[in-house]
């Protein structure tokens, strides 16, 4: 049994050009997968960081005679607080509000002395509440309070990072299928070269067992190996891009971050099975074509 | 060993032989003769399932042959030894590894001195580690008969086995497989070398098998 | 010599896997060169879509006592027509300020009665002006007067926009040497399975020019076919990817507009191109090895 | 035609056969003998030039082989008709096309009646448009014969071709080598048949080269 299993490392010639075919597309392969899912995972994580930011909270604007603001924002506030899903409800201090205006109104204006509205600070749960119906509780309860959910900025930012991740899943979808066929076809192509090595080993009386585990084991080591050195320069190429500085939030740096990084190492093995999956099933549709 | 139940084969073209029905026995010695193109690498590749016949069946060891599984075709071929007409070898393994091919690449144990024995009996000794490229044409069939009956096979086919062999080494050859034969080997030779049939029927009973007119005759005494 | 010609498309074999290892790798690199051309193409255009919107333009917020804000006004206005790189500078009417204020104040607010400070919004032009320079002269001329130049708005989404952009170029760069090497290897295996045909060749005296030109014809040809192929499929997948409706302006729809779908016409060319290159190399550099 | 001045051959391991100095003149009929491996596929190798000699000279029309570029050596084998002893075709192109390839393949027009009249010589007619892997290996023989002198070389360089055929087809090849003998052809045939070589002698001037020993000798009138 030692011996046979040898054997069958030995059978298969080891050079050969479409060897090195099969361990280069593997490479090349795992190195544009490495990039695919990189982008999936940015992007993921772009849209994530973009409904956190944006998507997740509201603010609820309150006007009212001066006399009336206090009991109408407890109204509010109320209102708010049995509403599901809803997180918190918090009035922004008249500091705050005053820091946000200087932008427009500058810093001289006496916003002590305006009858200036209320501005609530709302945060939804990831759910969300019924945004229509909260609007019209509202309209009911405290007729001077506005729901403002940033729809208009939300939207298109969701959109755009769901976008760019659809095409990096289907990327590497395709990266996988291509993969799989290329191997196939390198594998096919070893075989069929290798006529000579199937006829000898068949008049010899090897079974067809024998013979396909020798090229199979060969085919998946070597596009194991591509996808491993491949994966490899991706990572270090990746490691290499410059990222972003702290103060961006908007987009986060391309690239993985902190556990992600484990992700690629998922790449060498699923080559190898991909590739172990092809010859195997090329190898014994070749084999069955050969007399 | 082997039987032929009212074969004919033909390649899809014309019919290339018809009716034929023989017997090959355990220990029998046969030659197979007949000009250029007249099918006896056909019949020989019948023999061994690497072609099925058009019509008729063939029987090794009494089993029909297009009844066995590819599995079961492939433990046949481990008790055939074959001479192939073009000698192939895996050419990135040595002369040795391959002449000792039927018995590793099925999992049974190589005996190196047995090898040995066999390539210097065939004047290979010197030529064990070359690789088969780069042997001559006379060494490939040299080291093709080694392989055949490195497994001691029951039966060996061998189509040409001298056709690139000076006489003394034809000789040589011709005296190992009547020895084989001796201890029990069934052997049946293409050849067109009249000569090396007549050696050999000095020294044991063989009988001539002949196709030509796509029919196969038993040849009498007359060569 | 026509005879010669035809012969010479006899003489290498049509089939063989190698021959369809070279079609499918090409025509997959093409789809995917056409993925990463669009990603490319679309981070240009988001790049200058968010440029456009955010870098040209500023703000000068303008806060003075109300005797003397027209005339401040009329010196502020000065300075930015006399400054390079500002395209233009208007003052912002007073109701689109109401507007602008309504989000945080509500209508209520009698923002005719406050002293509310003058806006003026800037254009730049594509240079842009020295900032440092504008700011110190508005606080010599106008010391009430802001420049305010969003950048912390804009840096992110350009270096986001910059950094998605590179990305896709080093891919398309990747995959165009990737395509190069497989076709280079897939030659190489292609001339190396046919030893025999060029054993008998040289056998019979034809030159090596005759016969790499036979092998480089029919591998350069396979590789534009897979190429043709392969972007056309792309182009049609893109095509069907949903595009976002009009009102999305931050980012705008993923893939090619206009005259940029001419672009990906280029690929298969450009990959017969590389084909040749590549099995030319190698053609010659097998034939000088074998004997 | 072909002249070795001094010329030695080892493959890295041992000497083949050393300081042979040789003419083969326009017009001449040699063979060439020796037991297996001793050297005579290689001495052919080194006249058409697939081999270089480790030492010595080797002459072809006057040129030295070592000097020549790949197109003065492609050139010069147009003018060289060889059978290899494994004879090897585009397997993928008819017999009729693989026999008119030194024609096609070098820009020469191929006169359809010649490519069936020298098919018909060799016994292949019926087998014009079959591909080369189906033919048996006499068949393989006669067509790769058949494209050695469609081109009517200067010097035809056969080895073993005549080892896979029956006397008949081998009497009436070595007729055709004859008559082209007789047009002008210089010929060297590499064979162990001495039978054969015996026909040839009845019929035309014929010179036995034979290695051994590591040694060129020209046989006497004893064969
Ligand atoms: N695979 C095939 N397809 C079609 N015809 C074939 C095939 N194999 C052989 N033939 C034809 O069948 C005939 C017999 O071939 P075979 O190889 O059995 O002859 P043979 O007797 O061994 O001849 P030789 O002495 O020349 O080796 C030949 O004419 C050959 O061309
Ligand atoms: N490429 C090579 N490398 C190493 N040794 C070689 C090579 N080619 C041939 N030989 C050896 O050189 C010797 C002579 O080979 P060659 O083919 O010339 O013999 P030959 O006289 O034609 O024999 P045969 O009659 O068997 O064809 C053989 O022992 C062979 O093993
Ligand atoms: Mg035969
Ligand atoms: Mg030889």
């Amino acid at each position: 049994m030692s011996a046979g299993a040898s054997i069958s490392r030995l059978v298969v010639p080891r050079r050969g050009q479409s060897v090195w075919l099969i361990v280069l597309s593997a490479g090349a392969m795992a190195f544009l997968a490495v990039f695919a899912l990189a982008l999936a995972v940015s992007a993921a994580q772009l849209a994530q960081t973009w409904s956190a930011a944006l998507s997740q909270t509201a603010t609820v604007r309150l006007s009212a005679p001066p006399e009336e603001i206090d009991e109408q924002t407890a109204i509010v506030l109320e209102v708010l607080r049995t509403t599901p899903g809803i997180a918190s409800a918090e009035q922004i201090a008249p500091e705050e509000q005053a820091e946000l205006l200087e932008a427009w109104l500058g810093p001289d204006l006496p916003l002590d002395a305006l009858p200036l509205p209320r501005l609530i600070e709302v945060t939804e749960t990831p759910e969300g509440p019924d945004r229509q119906g909260l609007r019209l509780r509202l309209s009911a309860e405290a007729p001077g309070a506005v729901f403002d959910d940033h729809t208009r900025w939300r939207r298109p930012l969701a959109e755009a990072a769901g976008r760019l991740r659809a095409v990096a899943l289907v990327s590497l979808v395709l990266i996988g299928g291509v993969t799989s066929a290329i191997i196939a076809l390198a594998a096919s192509a070893a075989l069929a070269s290798n006529g000579q090595v199937i006829r000898v080993l068949r008049l010899v009386g090897a079974r067809d067992r024998f013979i396909a585990r020798a090229f199979v084991r060969q085919i998946s080591l070597r596009a194991g190996l591509g996808a491993l050195v491949g994966t490899a320069l991706a990572l270090g190429a990746l490691a290499a891009i410059p990222q972003a500085g702290g103060d961006v939030h908007l987009l986060s740096g391309f690239g993985f971050s902190g556990a992600g990084w484990a992700l690629p190492a998922l790449i060498p093995p699923l080559a190898m099975i991909l590739a172990w999956l092809a010859s195997m099933t090329t190898a014994f549709q070749v084999l069955r074509g050969v007399t | 060993m082997i039987a032929f139940e009212d074969v004919s084969h033909d390649y899809g073209g014309g019919r290339l032989f018809g009716d034929v029905s023989i017997k090959l026995e355990q220990g029998s010695f046969h030659f197979l003769t007949g000009p250029s193109g007249a099918g006896k690498s056909t019949f020989l590749k019948l023999c061994y399932g690497e072609l099925t016949p058009s019509a008729g069946k063939v029987l090794v060891m009494n089993k029909d042959l297009q009844g066995l599984s590819r599995n079961d075709l492939a433990g046949m071929r481990q008790r055939i030894g074959v001479v192939h007409q073009d000698c192939q070898f895996l050419d990135h393994l040595s002369v040795e590894q391959n002449v000792a091919l039927p018995l590793s690449a099925t999992g049974r144990s190589v005996p190196d001195s047995d090898v040995a024995d066999l390539l210097s009996w065939v004047g290979l000794a010197s030529h064990a580690e070359a690789l088969p490229p780069t042997l001559s044409g006379g060494e490939r069939q040299r080291a093709a008969l080694a392989r055949a009956v490195i497994s001691a096979p029951n039966m060996l086919l061998a189509d040409e086995p001298t056709g690139n062999l000076d006489w003394d080494m034809s000789q040589r050859l011709m005296s190992l497989m009547i020895e084989l034969n001796r201890m029990g080997t069934a052997i049946l030779i293409a050849t067109h070398d009249l000569q090396l049939i007549r050696f050999a029927k000095s020294q044991i009973n063989a009988r001539v098998l002949r196709i030509a007119r796509r029919k196969l005759q038993v040849a009498g005494a007359d060569l």
